[in-house]
């Protein structure tokens, strides 16, 4: 009934064999493809691209990262991770896409598997799985679910069973380590080769470091941060050089300082002045400050809305020099945003999604000129990381 | 042609708020770190009718819609909308052990209510009757109040209850 | 740090150890609710149940059937099912029901498992999975890929890899049986206890008889039914009592009567008029025809469009009356629609989707009057299915 | 708001053919029921670039529109706009072993060209460009110009290229 063919890649005719099945005409004017083939990446990330993360929330999983082209607006390739969505890791040279992902034996029930994915960076395909305490926290995702130490030696993760934990994995021998237990504190913010912070629930910060070999491991728990569960701060920080610059509810700056053995908590600075936080202007949405490193500019996501509005999206970007703590550019989005992101570059492009349409919008993030926006980016998109360029 | 889905809803919710800038009054009791857990707990099958009874002059209005007094911090699928109640899973589902908790004025009584949000695990989203409130609401680092974990934790999440734990006193 | 604190169920004030903590009066005016329950369905399916199967095509999976009330606009209950969609089975004594599910051992990739899942018919828990070969058809899902035996015992999975088999399971003794091999015919028509019908690609019928045990199987090939693939039958089919009734892409009806141990195929009749077929009115949709048993009614989904357009949805529900072979109404739908199904009581719903809105919509069967929509049926609803009421 | 997604894009594919209600005429070469079978060819890994490239002249149309010529019987995502381009799978993806075929005419030459609609595997749908054309298209139970078969058969369904295999003399 059925018959296979082997067909001769690249060939300009098709074989005899199927002459005899097919009428076709040898002197077509478009040849016949050459067949299986599968497209590669460049080999090294350029600065617009950006990788999109959707949680596809109608039924939360798959998670999938798509990697975009914003120049271009192309899209140029993807990654299936199972279910939920955790941040993806991007070591700087470029080489592999990590990725964090559960798996369920029966697809949404069963048995669970949590691994940490190694894809190739040029090919993305999947080169090694790496199974992991079934612990990691299934929640909306922040990027401090997941980091890399400075060196990208260490995938770390933060687990919430509700025990509180930091999976530790060698990237270099590709093997899981150790667990930390960390009960109280969550999140995982890498802060050097070998250490990484964490927000307890006091408000204090748990430092920890730890030798290649986890054998030893040092946590030291700082002072509170602040006094009230008033004005928090988010899990949505930035690391900026030897500092993790974290926002509160209310719109002020921590800046947290690693640089040395003992952590140090510089003064608070507010985004906002007396004037603008009477008009209610305030940080929001899943994703709201990135960081231009070498400009040393921040970018923070802001809306008017009441003290609970915490996580509504905005429809402004303010820019702010970190430095002079000045705010230097307001931008009006095209539309509104729960996420931003910044590229690393001279010409950096300001990044914006909103997680209920599956849209990216791209604006010069110097000019703050709306670029374009690329439609069909998954269905429900959450997160958005740039490529690390070393 | 009716596009009504659920994009349609969240962006309803969202704009609510958005244009909503006078703050609400803050309900907040605060709790510190305390888990409301119940692990081992069997589950209660009921039947469908009584599992949808609720006393409607003291609770006053629709357990389908995220203007419901009860959904001051939730975040998620409505279990109402999904086969459940407002207290219940629906059928297929199982009720998570533990849960995220918030502190919701009932307009009935002016008092202010601790609410469990348990979560019916173990299928894919319903994805109907999606509501997010973050009154109370905390960072993920503190748990206990914050409606951003999956409170299935290992499982699959379907949709979330808003069950009173009782009434708490300013 | 954290406390576990055990709370009884419809207890009227939280325990002492809970009071410590939070400050609670127990002469509160709403009572604490009754913690970790589950609803259950009623006993018995009600007619104006429908199921809706939705494919979620932003990932083509997980397939999800939603169980919809059309009186209370209402739903019901759900059930995740894996990789893609097919149909579910509905024993007529309500008892359970029957998925057909594609699990793969990291959600998206790796070993493929597919297996029948039995579900509890009042609780939806699932009771029991049993692995069948991991061959089912992955498609657009048509009810003719899997169904019962007319006495509920026998299960019938249609695969495809793309050799063509029947999958038997035995559902008393929730067990797989055997594969069938049936080359160049594919869908599988339930066609009494221990006999269904396939189709096959030169446009034979393939009738294929059982024993218990499976170990007598015999298989007897029909003549052609059409000459041409200019006018195929599609593949949805309906059963309305003993003969299977088929219809062409041109909205002809082939009846295949199955009383007799030989098939017998009656004389085709148009559903449309010559006037009709000018003026480019045709059959379409993936799910287009429905029987109402009980009043020998035929439902049709047509729409105006090429004779490439069998796929397209339908504005317009044409009735018959299958003895007399006549249109006895037609329904204007209030949207669009890809699938359709009726309910099986005396005041009968007319159910309607376009697969591309979440959205149920109900018309009054007898009057053609719109009566309700339902929306958020998931994401991309493909299929409808009510309950069997014997 | 931009609002247009996946599903709006569905709805415009259907339109047009809704409206459409002349008949095009149909390209059908008849094959019976022929597969094209390549198992146990190995992938082969191309650069970007160059499996984006194709001759503009006797070949156009835009590869990331569902107007394309060769898209005349294709139903899925279209690769060109999924990280592949409109003969080559995205990186991540495999090839299907085998594959369903369609005839369509190039407007350039106007010749029936034998197109195979060769599915991107072992992923998550990717969800863009969706374009349903049924020219030629036949039920499943003739499986080999069906496009509503999942050709990755065993594997997830990412996306849909159309690959030139030669001319049809009519």
């Amino acid at each position: 009934m059925m018959k296979f063919l082997n067909i001769q890649t690249n060939r300009r005719c098709l074989t005899a064999a199927l002459l005899l099945l097919f009428p076709l005409l040898c002197s077509a004017e478009l040849k016949p493809d050459p067949m299986h083939q599968v497209l590669t990446l460049p080999d090294k990330p350029h600065p617009h691209w950006v990788w999109v993360a959707d949680i596809s929330a109608a039924s939360y999983f798959p998670g999938k990262a798509y990697l975009m082209d914003a120049d271009k607006a192309d899209m140029l390739g993807m990654i299936t991770m199972g279910y939920g969505l955790s941040p993806i890791a991007l070591p700087a040279d470029g080489s592999a896409v990590y990725t964090l992902e559960r798996h369920y034996e029966r697809t949404s029930r069963g048995k669970v598997t949590d691994v940490v994915g190694i894809y190739n960076g040029v090919t993305l395909q999947l080169e090694k799985e790496i199974i992991i305490p079934a612990k990691k926290i299934s929640a909306v995702p922040y990027l401090s679910n997941v980091g890399l130490s400075d060196d990208d030696r260490f995938l770390l993760i933060y687990n919430f069973t509700p025990a509180q934990s930091i999976s530790v994995v060698d990237m270099h021998k590709r093997e899981f380590v150790k667990e930390i237990s960390t009960p109280g504190c969550g999140l995982v913010l890498p802060s050097g080769n070998r250490r990484f912070l964490m927000l307890c629930s006091d408000s204090s910060i748990l430092d920890v470091t730890f030798s290649d070999d986890l054998e030893q491991v040092t946590q030291k728990r700082g002072k509170k941060l602040f006094q009230s569960n008033d004005d928090f701060l988010t899990e949505k920080p930035v690391r900026y050089g030897d500092e993790w610059l974290f926002v509160s509810k209310s719109s002020f700056i921590y800046p947290v300082n690693v640089s040395s053995d003992k952590i140090s908590v510089g003064d608070r600075w507010s985004l906002t002045t007396e004037k603008e936080r009477t008009d209610n202007w305030r940080i929001g949405g899943q994703q709201h400050l990135a960081i231009h490193h070498q400009n040393g500019q921040l970018f923070a996501l802001f809306h008017q809305g009441g003290p609970e509005s915490h996580k509504d999206p905005g429809d402004q970007v303010w820019v702010y020099d970190v430095a002079s703590k000045k705010k230097t550019k307001e931008i009006k989005l095209k539309n509104i945003a729960s996420a931003i992101q910044v590229s690393q570059d001279d010409n950096p492009l300001l990044f914006s999604l909103f997680l209920v349409y599956p849209t990216l919008d791209i604006h010069d993030a110097s000019s703050g000129e709306f670029v374009r926006s690329i439609n069909e980016v998954g269905s429900t998109p959450m997160l958005l990381q740039t490529p690390v360029l070393k | 042609m009716n596009k009504k889905n659920i994009l349609d809803k969240w962006i309803e919710g969202y704009s609510r708020r958005i244009a909503n800038v006078t703050s609400r009054r803050s309900f907040i009791t605060r709790l510190g770190t305390v888990m409301v857990g119940m692990a081992g707990i069997p589950l209660l099958p009921v039947a469908r009718a009584a599992g949808g009874d609720k006393p409607m002059d003291a609770d006053p209005g629709d357990p389908k819609s995220c203007d419901y007094w009860r959904y001051c911090a939730i975040d998620g699928y409505l279990c109402s909308c999904c086969g459940g109640s407002v207290t219940a899973c629906p059928p297929g589902t199982q009720t998570s052990s533990i849960t995220w908790i918030g502190t919701c004025r009932n307009p009935a009584d002016n008092k202010d209510y601790i609410i469990s949000y348990n979560d019916c695990c173990g299928s894919a989203a319903c994805a109907r009757c999606f509501c997010h409130s973050n009154q109370g609401d905390t960072p993920t680092y503190m748990p206990f109040r914050s409606n951003d974990i999956n409170w299935c934790l290992g499982e699959a999440y379907n949709c979330s209850t808003a069950v009173i734990l009782g009434v708490a006193t300013s």
